[in-house]
């Protein structure tokens, strides 16, 4: 199935672009499907130990299961305020 | 009167704020009234800036944003709280982060209203990115 | 610009305060605007009332208001402080103090204001009476 | 000498007056002055312990001294905001 990865502020400067589609297993974990995203893309491997993952609105556990076509946001530091 | 839930009102969006002055729901049951204002400074990172330009999930800051309020309005037992974010490009000297709590007593309006602005700096989804004089900028 | 003395302004005295949207002096320099409303609320000691007569001794008043406004626009590093006490009579719902901090910070905007009405509510000599439905009072 | 007494809140309502004129010696300190008031008004011995003295504008200690004519203020808690 194909999931959608949303890239956001340094991170979606660094891959030039703010979405990635990718392929994984059907019943994939977010863990999972991140660790082939930092596979395929190993020039963002090193936002992996600042970023927070979510899925959809939500900010996702590692092992939450994921369904079709769901987008799942890196998420860097926020700044708001 | 003050086990009703709070009026609570969260914006995210491009554009001035429709900031109004304090007017109370319910004139008699509140005693306080804490007002934030985060503005847009002239500096960042020790380099002069012309504005900010914020870059947001909106869909998920709303989401998340709306949860925090109504989750410290509750905790605090608050009357009223309005929090408004502004996003996109936002000039200096001008409001990014609007906050108003009102609550029957002071320490709890002034609790809420920190709570809020650290927890919004921790989960809402909202990145910052300088402009300078030059319109020069990272993307 | 942050080693120069706060802007500072305090009123004590009777009628609606002349309250003025936030407005910064010096657009860049300042991120963080607190504002607090003092309001009368409806009941004292779980007796409705309509309003509270504030007395006060009106020049010590405002020379402690002042010193203390002063000490703490200086011990935060605040640019702009206001602080106006209504006296006299306050209806219900009404504002009986208003407080506006203007910092570059927003930690030292919020510890301004809540410090200064801890020092306003210990030194400052204004005494409350309850005015009820009927205009009783105690004098 | 003459000083005056300013009567606040809850004192002036209990003494039905907000000013009470008083000849000390002169020279006397805040202290002195204090104590002939109580004594001569018992009735008002009772807010002793809460209240604050201040003259003119200032909260003064019990050792100051007073000059004719100055203003001493009898200060309840305070109720401010």
């Amino acid at each position: 199935m194909e999931v959608v990865f949303l890239l956001w502020a340094q991170i979606r400067i660094a891959a030039g672009r703010d979405r990635i589609r990718m392929t994984v297993p059907a019943g994939a974990t977010v863990s999972s499907a991140v660790d082939r995203l930092y596979a395929e893309h190993p020039s963002l491997e090193r936002f992996r130990t600042t970023v927070r993952v979510a899925v959809g609105n939500e900010y996702a556990t590692p092992d939450r299961i994921l369904e079709p076509d769901e987008e799942i946001s890196l998420i860097p530091p926020v700044q708001g305020g | 009167m003050e086990e009703a839930a709070a009026t609570i009102r969260v914006e995210v969006r491009e554009g001035a704020l429709s900031i109004e002055p304090v007017r109370l729901e319910e004139p008699g049951r509140d005693g306080a009234a804490v007002v934030f204002h985060g503005i847009v400074r002239g500096q960042e990172n020790g380099a002069r800036i012309e504005a900010i330009e914020y870059e947001c999930h909106v869909a998920m800051a709303r989401v998340q944003l709306e949860r925090i309020a109504r989750r410290i309005a509750r905790a605090h037992a608050l009357s009223e709280l309005v929090v408004l974010h502004r996003i996109g490009v936002v000039p200096v000297g001008e409001t990014s982060l609007y906050l108003c709590a009102v609550s029957p007593h002071r320490p709890s309006a002034f609790a809420a209203a920190q709570e809020l602005i650290e927890e919004l700096k921790r989960d809402v989804p909202i990145w910052k990115h300088a402009r300078g004089a030059h319109g020069i900028r990272e993307r």
